[in-house]
């Protein structure tokens, strides 16, 4: 096993010659047909950038629609491009973001195992993905599709025209793409730790997708079978959803929310994960409260199910069910402070430095929290009575999906890119990019807090003219934004050629999975490793610290 | 996964991610109960739609109820409940290495599940006759009418999905047969009956709840 | 008999006496909502034995047996929480709370 | 281009203390967050790599802490959730003197109709100091009637009626929004609140033809589909008499008692048989599909006058 050593000039590291992206062979086939972990993370990897410029074209025509209080596009146009974005960007990058890629690649690595436990499954899950994200771009293609990423009955099934079917078979297939991932992680995560990988040695980052994958098992298949429902009843002019044909709207909307809610804890964990591995190898301290991290990731996924109907405060349920559900969802409010304040600490006498990926971790626990701050605003009920379908909710949930886990998505890539691909990215270039996407992020939707509590409503293609301000504030941060999303793409490209080769561990981190070269051989392992200490014990740098 | 060599094969060697078989076997059982927790959740969203039709409802799921055949889904359910038993016991016929019991049990299992499949289709055929599918030929009158088509929809749903589920139980189950015939099978080595086996009872689970949702509703009243 | 271990025998035994037994209630008149919940508290007793003796949870590890118990624990979440909100939709003013959609009266009657 | 706005106008009861809610978490809120990024930034400026200060002594018993702060924020959050629960409740409870106003979403306009008969389309008169509670229902989706200026919002659900009530404060013209999105032109599908002086609404209610009311159209329609043939009194069948009905428990065939409101009414029409009243034949045919929700509110409105014909107003308990 190589080692960089530190002293003098730092010399090009030995490539290890037998790696995952070589030994078995870089034919096209040997990629589709591979059952290694790491390739299939690659292949996602690939894919969630293609759904992910997708997304992000759709968002540019937004923003560019709404510079203008007259909108730019016809009314129908628009709508598309927001269901377009919303189903893109959920069911197609959030969601399987950092657990299909990150999760899938390290989750072994970390724990010490030669792969997941069902590699044939992790295939048949990329492969599901890949076709329900075909079955969705051709909806889109032929006519899209008009309903919202939320599919509400009885607009989509029965008054809707656009291709409603189509996208719901694709978030159906996509659903059960995210069921086997989950099982799968649950069942590495429970049977394949190295001897002597304790649960409490446990990274945080295979905490977080266990607790991920928990909700993904458990609640995506009340999705699956929901949005069945809606395609049948779309289909046969009979269901349970629609009260011209005898059914309740509300039903609907408990069972699309019971999936949906716990689905945004899908998408921030892993990111919880990522920033709880990021920050204390940059300010070279153990994790603060490492178990109350561990088990308010837990907490989450469990009390994520409990408060799925704050989303229907105005759609009509009962008075008693709103007042459980709005003390339940200031309940779950808790371990997400609770971890805020751990990272916040972590960093309290630590040996601070300022890499890419911390600033984007440090980007991250700033826009996580006004995300969860403003969620206590929409969790209140009173005050979800205003907000409700205005941009406020749009700007709480992008602090979260976007500031959140596109940082956090962004800070692993960086954290984990020369572990991945072997070599370095600039520095300077990633820190600029970082910067760009934080304070553009800002600029974007922190007008969108004032706009919604001004009344402006969410998937409105024109407006009342006295919101235009704001809103040009707003697409003038978007395109800043988009800058910082687009550059990556290119100094990591170049990376991949030119970027300096890496060593097993540039950072001098802790964790199992710096202790195989960059890129680790397809078995990950030479020998299954013992482990003999718990995580994160960082020492101070360059001189050691003596307590 | 498997090699179709006709004599008995030793016990397989794990695959690579694994240290031991028995590990394997304790990943391979642990994932399908893991599996079955989605589908309880995957059926979940049903009857939490049929619960909210018989809460709203009540008379008319019960006069719905009083229209299924509950003769044939009382003999369907003593078909699953006797191919469950089949399956235990081919289970307990693996543990103990005996190739010629399994693949007769396991056949038996296969042609169980054919019977309930073929009265399920006997049965689709009356409902067809009598106008109770929703969305194609629903033809009802009288004050209840709208329930018992969402009552059908549901219940088209629900076993429909069901026997899905059937289908796929009994495709594995032949799948296993024919690899027992083979001697894939040994009294160390038989994860893949087991699992089989967890689903098929899980099927009968489901099976024993529909029955008296669907063909017990309403039977005491007039 | 190619070996028939005898508990298999009597959990089909028990399973088959329980399918009798609901059928036949089914058809006896009771009370309210009697009927349904002696059919599904039968069904309960009839999954259970299916459970714990054909598919061995009784002796399963613990991490099996959570396994099952979360799957059946999030479908009564789903039910539970569904409910606070059905259960009390249409609700008169009767207790503490008012009825969820206004009401310009109050019940007289009560 | 408007200018850089930061408070919607404030023209309802609600408004103020919505208002004041929002000042309430925006306070708690900033303490978190100065909190938070106060400390981030002493933590990364102090303790940045090559700092030459002291790090020995670090926090030690971290569950004290973690405790502390766990405690500390739910007792925040309980605060926060008991303020709105309270505003949610009163929010939703009209007061017994508020005038009904029905409306009907459709895609894309809001059909609005005075309790006299006064009908409008994507616009409502109110006057302000008088609490209005309006009655919604929809046609086809769902819909959301939402007034920013008076800080609520309430779906308009197909086949149910949600109820939202306010009073303005303030007169003026506000604007009126569709919140739940329902087709292509959502965006379109809005309005204006007109609040006025009560002398000048009653001047603008003097002005508008008037129609028949919702009642007396009812009234017609009551007759027109045939419901008078039975529960009239003169017919052959015994119907129940829906005099003095409205707002009166009814005890039904099967032991439990309903009040008679605008549901129960409702609901009788289109499923006549899921709660029989007690006494009477399980006759009536239902009219689900026959009669549209401009009609429903109509027979509603009328079977809710009759409530006074024959009913003594001392009976009836204020509020």
């Amino acid at each position: 096993m190589t080692t960089a050593t530190v002293t003098g000039k730092p010399e090009e590291p030995v490539v290890a010659t037998k790696n995952y992206l070589t030994e078995e062979g870089t034919t096209l086939r040997s990629w589709l047909l591979t059952r290694d972990h790491k390739r299939i993370a690659i292949l996602y990897t690939l894919s969630l950038t293609v759904f992910f410029f997708v997304g992000g074209a759709a968002a540019t025509l937004i923003r560019l629609n709404l510079v203008t209080p007259a909108g730019i596009f016809t009314p129908d146009i628009y709508n598309r491009l927001f269901t377009l974005h919303g189903i893109v960007m959920v069911w197609f990058f959030l969601i399987p973001s950092i657990p299909n890629t990150m999760g899938n690649f390290l989750i072994p690595l970390m724990i010490g195992a030669k792969d997941l436990a069902f590699p044939r499954l992790n295939l048949l899950s990329w492969y599901l993905y890949m076709g329900a994200g075909f079955l969705a771009l051709f909806a889109i293609l032929i006519g899209g599709v008009d309903t919202g990423w939320t599919f509400y009955t009885p607009f989509s099934s029965l008054y809707s025209n656009g291709y409603v079917v189509l996208a719901l078979a694709a978030v159906f297939a996509v659903g059960f793409s995210s069921i086997l991932t989950g099982l799968n992680f649950i069942v590495t995560t429970h049977r394949l730790r190295a001897p002597g990988m304790t649960w409490y040695r446990l990274p945080v980052f295979v905490w977080s997708n266990y607790a991920t994958s928990v909700i993904m098992v458990l609640a995506t298949p009340v999705l699956a079978i929901t949005l069945l429902l809606v395609a049948v009843e779309r289909l046969l002019r009979v269901g349970i959803f629609d009260p011209a044909l005898g059914g309740d709207p509300l039903l609907f909307q408990h069972l699309f929310w019971f999936y949906s809610h716990p689905a945004v804890y899908i998408m921030i964990l892993p990111g919880f994960g990522v920033i709880s591995e990021i920050v204390p190898c940059f300010a070279r301290k153990p994790l603060f409260g490492y178990k109350f991290v561990v088990w308010s990731s837990i907490a989450i996924s469990v009390i994520g199910f409990f408060v799925w109907a704050h989303h229907m405060f105005v759609a009509g349920i009962s008075l008693y069910a709103g007042l459980v559900f709005s003390l339940l969802s200031y309940v779950i409010a808790v371990p997400s402070a609770i971890k805020v304040f751990n990272w916040t600490a972590t960093l309290h006498k630590g040996w601070i430095s300022f890499d890419a990926p911390m600033l984007y971790a440090l980007g991250f626990i700033g826009l996580f929290t006004i995300g969860g701050l403003t969620g206590l605003f929409v969790a209140n009920l009173a005050f979800d009575v205003h907000v409700t379908d205005t941009y406020f909710v749009v700007a709480h949930f992008h602090y979260i999906m976007v500031g959140g886990m596109v940082s956090a998505y962004f800070g692993g890539l960086h954290y984990w890119w020369p572990k991945v691909t072997g070599r370095l990215y600039p520095e300077w270039w990633a820190r600029i990019a970082a910067l760009l996407i934080f304070f553009g992020f800002n600029l974007t939707f922190f007008p969108q807090f004032i706009l919604g509590y001004l009344g402006m409503e969410r998937r409105y293609y024109a407006y009342p003219p006295e919101f235009q301000a704001w809103n040009i504030f707003s697409s003038a941060g978007a395109s800043v934004l988009a800058v910082g999303y687009v550059l990556p793409f290119f100094y990591l490209g170049w990376s991949l050629f030119r970027g300096k080769r890496a060593g097993s561990n540039p950072w001098a981190a802790t964790g199992l999975e710096w202790k195989t070269p960059s890129p680790p051989p397809t078995h990950n392992f030479d020998r299954t490793p013992t482990v003999t200490r718990p995580p994160y014990q960082y020492r101070p740098e360059p001189e050691p610290q003596d307590v | 996964m498997s090699d179709a060599t006709p004599h008995p094969q030793p016990v397989p060697r794990p695959e690579p991610q694994y240290a031991t078989m028995d590990q394997q076997a304790e990943a391979a059982s642990f994932g399908m109960w893991v599996f079955l927790a989605t589908e309880v959740l995957f059926f979940g969203g049903m009857l939490l739609a049929y619960a909210w039709l018989r809460a709203s409802h009540p008379d008319g799921v019960a006069e719905a109820g009083r229209h299924t055949k509950v003769v044939i889904g009382s003999v369907n359910t003593l078909v699953l409940l006797t191919s469950s038993l089949t399956m235990a016991w081919a289970v307990h016929a693996a543990e103990h290495g005996r190739r010629t019991a399994l693949t007769r049990l396991l056949a038996v299992t296969a042609l169980l599940g054919l019977l309930f499949l073929g009265l399920k289709g006997y049965e689709y055929h009356g409902e067809w006759a009598e106008h109770l599918v929703p969305g194609l030929n629903f033809q009802e009158n009288g004050p209840h009418a709208r329930t018992i088509e969402l009552f059908y929809f549901l219940y088209f749903l629900l076993t429909g999905i069901h026997g899905i589920h059937v289908t796929i139980g009994i495709v594995l189950i032949a799948v296993m047969a024919v690899r027992a015939r083979r001697g894939a099978f040994s009294a160390g080595y038989f994860t893949p009956v087991e699992v089989t086996g967890l689903y098929w009872h899980f099927v009968d689970i489901v099976w024993i709840f529909l029955y008296p949702l669907i063909y017990l509703a309403g039977r005491s009243g007039p | 008999m190619m070996g028939l271990p005898r508990t298999c025998l009597i959990t089909w035994a028990a399973l088959v006496a329980l399918l009798a037994a609901t059928l036949g209630l089914a058809y006896v008149p009771m009370p309210g909502p009697l009927n349904i919940v002696l059919a599904l508290g039968i069904s309960v007793a009839k999954a259970l034995l299916v459970l714990a003796l054909f598919m061995k949870l009784f002796r399963a590890p613990a991490l099996t047996r959570a396994a099952a118990a979360a799957g059946l624990f999030w479908l009564a979440v789903l039910f539970a929480l569904s409910a606070t909100d059905y259960l009390t939709r249409k609700v008169e003013p009767a207790g503490d709370l008012p009825a969820p959609t206004g009401r310009e009266y109050q019940s007289g009657g009560r | 281009m408007g200018s850089l706005q930061l408070l919607p106008p404030t023209a309802s009861s609600h408004a103020a203390d919505m208002d004041w809610l929002f000042a309430a978490l925006l306070g708690v809120s900033a303490f978190i967050l100065l909190l938070v990024f106060g400390l981030m930034i002493l933590f990364c400026v102090r303790y940045r790599k090559g700092s030459k200060v002291e790090r020995g002594n670090r926090l030690g018993r971290t569950w004290r802490v973690e405790v502390a702060w766990t405690g500390l924020t739910f007792a925040a959050f309980l605060v926060l959730y008991f303020w709105g629960a309270d505003l949610y409740v009163r929010i939703h409870s009209p007061p017994g003197e508020a005038t009904d106003i029905y409306v009907v979403g459709k895609q894309w306009m809001w059909k609005i109709e005075h309790p006299g008969g006064q009908r409008e389309i994507d616009t409502l008169h109110v006057p302000v100091g008088r609490p209005v509670r309006l009655v919604l229902t929809s046609q086809d989706v769902i819909h959301d009637f939402a007034i920013p200026a008076f800080r609520i919002r309430q779906d308009a659900v197909p086949g149910r009626y949600e109820t939202l009530w306010f009073m303005p404060t303030e007169v003026g013209e506000y604007r009126l929004f569709c919140a739940e999105f329902c087709g292509t032109w959502h965006s379109r599908m809005g309005g204006t609140i007109v609040v006025m002086e009560p002398s000048d609404f009653q001047r603008w209610l003097d002005s508008q033809d008037p129609g028949p009311s919702l009642a007396q159209e009812g009234e017609a329609l009551f007759r027109s589909y045939g419901c008078s043939g039975c529960h009239g009194g003169a017919g052959t069948v015994r119907a129940p008499r829906l005099e003095g009905l409205f707002g009166r428990p009814v005890p039904l065939e099967d032991g439990r008692t309903v009040i008679a409101d605008d549901r129960y009414i409702r609901d009788s029409i289109l499923m006549p048989k899921a709660e029989i009243a007690a006494g009477y034949p399980p006759v009536m045919p239902s009219f689900a599909g026959q009669i549209g929700e401009d009609d429903l509110l109509k027979l509603v409105a009328y079977i809710k006058s009759l409530a006074d014909k024959t009913a003594d107003s001392a009976e009836r308990p204020a509020p």
